[in-house]
């Protein structure tokens, strides 16, 4: 599928049906080193996007498609993820520009202004047991790939994959940042909610490249 | 899970309605956004103080709006931060054009959201100070965790900040005085059993028939250590020992000495346990000159406590003991 | 059995103590016999009210002890009336010549021993007048039982009492007062969970992971029936219902609603059922005029909550408004 | 053993013991129909009563001995079984005079007296599901014995019997005074706790009447 604004629905719809269905994964993942909120946060969250959706006009662009995203994210989601989550959708949409559609570059670039964004308000490092450790591995990922000159479902393939590797890479690790950083060496052993979403975010934009 | 409630979706919503009509005296409530303020007319001239954070900790923040104490509190999901929108609007609310204070506990999601608020508030042309509340001695304040936690001294600084607003003071005023009495107090926590988030519909964390968790958050977030049941003046002494160890209080300081209740904990063990850390600050030389015993920052009904220490000062103690009339703290005559 | 506690046989001698420590300018504690009275010199004049019962209902008795309602609280061990020494010994502590009102909950116990104690008082000179609190619906009024419960009503009753005794009121006029108060109460209860006393170390009853107590007592005495969970909204409309249909009370009618909490359930569920309360009122025509939502009369740890509706005339809702303060309830200015 | 101030002494006593031996078991009952301190109570107050005991006067008569019982269980038990047990005590000692040892007829005057003091403040009937119900028919049977010109110990066994069987007979019954009366149906099948320790009581006394 060409990423263009058709791309940019479903991959939205995708999410939120994705998230949808995590919804009690995030809850559990989270229950164990957090507060238990994660899944119901995107759900409520990613209802509320799916629900804008729906109104935006005919011909907006896959940037504004996604700056949708991130306005309706911050203004519902809350906790830590709600701030974080919205950040990187929104500065992922701003290195969108106007193009309605996307190339390799522009899947990297998208990819790595949403990484920039997380740091930039959460601080958080590769190895802090975050969501960073989903998002970093898929930068990386995507711009080898593009480098390399892959199609943009490809990068973004790559992309899903490392995330979910970096996702999986959370589990033996001490938390450094958010709740799960109270738990010193007790939060080994179990994943890191948000570094999960994150990667089933990414997961859905590759998935629904790779559509017919 | 039993609970008293009727769809988990809808205890906030509910919740703050119940509240709005319990005391309409006091309090307005706005239900889209969620949002509570005072009823009585923003004070022109006067620096407006605005709390909040995710719910489950009843009474903070909203039993604490009225004369003396918040003009505004925001109450999130159970356990999660509120969005920056509600903030914005109660902000727009309560702002009288001497600015607002933001009150946050020191929690990733509460700090990034009231920023963000901040931000939009900013752009209206209001102007907006925040103080991060980190009273929490269970976590070590290193570059290794998201810092110390805000937990019940939080009711300490909405009081006497309030109170300094109340008085006349200007914006950097207040926030110097919210400041100064959260560097002044330090708290520590103890859960015997955890809370049961609504939408979750399980226990938080499990612990033992016959274990405690030392050093509690009050998200259900773990603390130093577990630790068999002991009883209750072995529990004081450790709690009281990390917070006084802390806070380098010495023969001499005069404190409020503040036992909160996490919710499920009956009023006659908080009584016990005030007893036991009074006499250990009066062996110390520690002249507890105020005191708080109740539930005030709750983790729904988690069964346990925290103890806090203000080191007061005579200011400090002035404000304290100013008038206030909220749902849940009232004092002054 | 977790509880916050040292040995079982000192939690009442402790929290008592406790209680003295944390509100020395309120209280004074006498803890053997056990009792607790204003730490202000005794009202020549004034007639003085006494009450007093069993442990593990805090904040009643004694966290109503203070200027605007009782004089003195007789706690006596968890879940057992006191014995008539330390009522007796309460008595003569605040006497000041005007005579004495007893204040007692309808049990057995708690009758028969304040009937021992007002002999004794009488025999020394002193004129005592007892009032008997029983607005518990759940029991059916009849040969049958030892009567209807005094429960949450109590509250009303002392606080009205006492707004009485200091205004001046004879011990005939503050004793009406009471037994008016009394008479425009009642309420019902239920129960989620149960309470565990520390002597027994056992819940004092079981109920079903689904299951709710109806009509529940404040000691765990059970009540009408036991029901699947439900929906809060469905709990209140049962509770109000029964105690709307007691009370007889009318559109038109002005009361006060009182949803008060067992020890274990968090302030928002009584948020919660306050509002559902509170609309079933306003559909029935009947004005919401004064309000009380909290711990007030607690069962341990129990989970539940109780509602009570006391209808108000001019001189009731007078009473009810007058400066109170208390460790436990302060309102007025 | 002649029922002198010896007996009266060593009856306080086993007493004592036999309420501490019994106490989780009394409370256990009270849990069931009541509120769980029935045992609690009772050796709270046979506690008070043991200490007291060994400060009696050498020449103490019975009847001075059971007043001081009935003195102690007022100003320490509480609840309801304190202000009708102290009642019992009192008004059996009153019976009692200034006799140094008891005859058969003096042990029927001190039971139906105490018994009449029960109904005196609690107002219940047989049948009510009190320990009125362990009290009565001891009084009957007691009289029936001392009639047929039983000696005291025989009486007091006799009462004893009755007691026991009277503690039992409250298991099928519906409570309609104290605490239980609350219950309804749900009382049933339980044994009342106070006619339980009324039982216990008796019970003692007749055992160390038939000690040597
Ligand atoms: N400083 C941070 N930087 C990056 N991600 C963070 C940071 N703090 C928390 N997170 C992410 O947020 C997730 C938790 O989100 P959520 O449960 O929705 O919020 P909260 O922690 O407020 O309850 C964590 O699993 C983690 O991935
Ligand atoms: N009105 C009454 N007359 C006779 N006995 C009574 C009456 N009310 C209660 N009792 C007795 O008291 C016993 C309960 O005593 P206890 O548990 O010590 O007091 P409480 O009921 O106050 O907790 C009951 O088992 C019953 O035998
Ligand atoms: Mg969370
Ligand atoms: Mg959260
Ligand atoms: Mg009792
Ligand atoms: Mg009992």
């Amino acid at each position: 599928m060409t990423l263009d604004a058709h791309w940019t629905r479903a991959f939205i719809e995708r999410t939120a049906d994705v998230v949808t269905e995590s919804r009690a994964a995030l809850v559990e993942l989270d229950r164990e080193i957090g507060d238990g909120d994660h899944g119901e946060n995107l759900e409520r969250g990613f209802s509320a996007v799916r629900a804008k959706l729906a109104t935006q006009p005919d011909d907006a662009t896959p940037g504004a498609l996604l700056k949708m995203v991130a306005t309706t994210l911050i203004s519902t989601v809350g906790g830590a993820s709600g701030p974080l989550l919205g950040t990187a959708f929104l500065k992922g949409a701003g290195a969108l520009g106007d193009a309605s559609v996307l190339d390799a570059d522009a899947v990297v670039a998208f990819l790595s202004a949403a990484r920039d964004g997380v740091v930039l308000r959460g601080k958080a490092e590769v190895g802090d047991k975050t969501m960073i450790d989903a998002w970093s591995p898929a930068v990386e990922a995507a711009s080898e790939a593009a480098a390399g000159g892959a199609t943009p479902a490809t990068v973004l393939r790559a992309a899903s994959d490392a995330a979910a590797a970096g996702a999986a890479s959370t589990e033996p690790l001490v938390a450094r940042k958010g709740r799960a950083s109270y738990l010193g060496e007790r939060a080994v052993g179990h994943r890191d909610p948000g570094a999960q979403s994150s990667s089933l975010i990414i997961q859905a934009a590759a998935d629904t490249a790779e559509e017919a | 899970m039993k609970k008293l409630i009727n769809d988990p979706k809808d205890v906030v919503t509910e919740a703050v309605a119940g509240l709005g009509m319990a005391h309409p005296d006091l309090l307005t409530v706005s239900l889209d956004p969620v949002f509570v303020r005072r009823a009585s007319a923003k004070g022109q001239g006067k620096v407006a103080i605005v709390s909040g954070g995710g719910s489950g900790h009843e009474p903070l923040h909203a039993g604490f709006v009225g004369p003396g104490m918040l003009d505004a509190a925001v109450p999130g999901p159970v356990f999660t931060s509120p969005t920056p929108d509600p903030v914005l609007a109660a902000t727009q609310a309560v702002d009288g054009g001497a600015g607002v204070l933001y009150i946050v506990k020191n929690y990733t999601g509460d700090v990034l959201n009231f920023e963000t608020a901040a931000d939009l508030a900013e752009a209206e042309g209001i102007t907006v100070a925040t103080v991060v509340v980190d009273d929490d001695v269970a976590v070590k304040d290193s570059l290794y965790t998201a810092g110390r936690r805000g937990v019940a001294g939080t009711v300490v600084v909405e009081k006497t900040a309030g109170a300094a607003a109340e008085r006349g003071d200007s914006l950097e005023q207040v926030a110097e005085v919210a400041r100064r009495t959260n560097a002044a107090t330090r708290t520590m926590g103890v859960a015997l059993t955890a809370g049961v988030v609504p939408h979750a519909g399980e226990p938080s964390f499990t612990l033992a028939d016959d274990e405690i968790e030392i050093g509690i958050g009050i998200h259900g977030e773990p603390g130093r250590e577990r630790v068999p049941l002991e009883p209750v003046d072995r529990i004081v002494d450790r709690l009281l020992g990390a917070v006084l160890d802390d806070l380098g209080a010495t023969a001499g300081d005069r404190v409020l000495l503040f036992v909160n209740g996490m919710g499920g904990t009956p009023l006659v063990e908080l009584y016990i346990a005030f007893r036991r850390a009074a006499e250990v600050l009066a062996e110390a030389g520690i002249e507890v000159s105020r005191s708080l015993v109740g539930d005030y920052v709750t983790s729904l009904e988690m069964q346990g406590m925290s103890i806090t220490v203000t080191r007061l000062d005579d200011e400090l103690a002035e404000l304290w003991d100013a008038p206030v009339e909220t749902a849940a703290l009232r004092h002054g005559r």
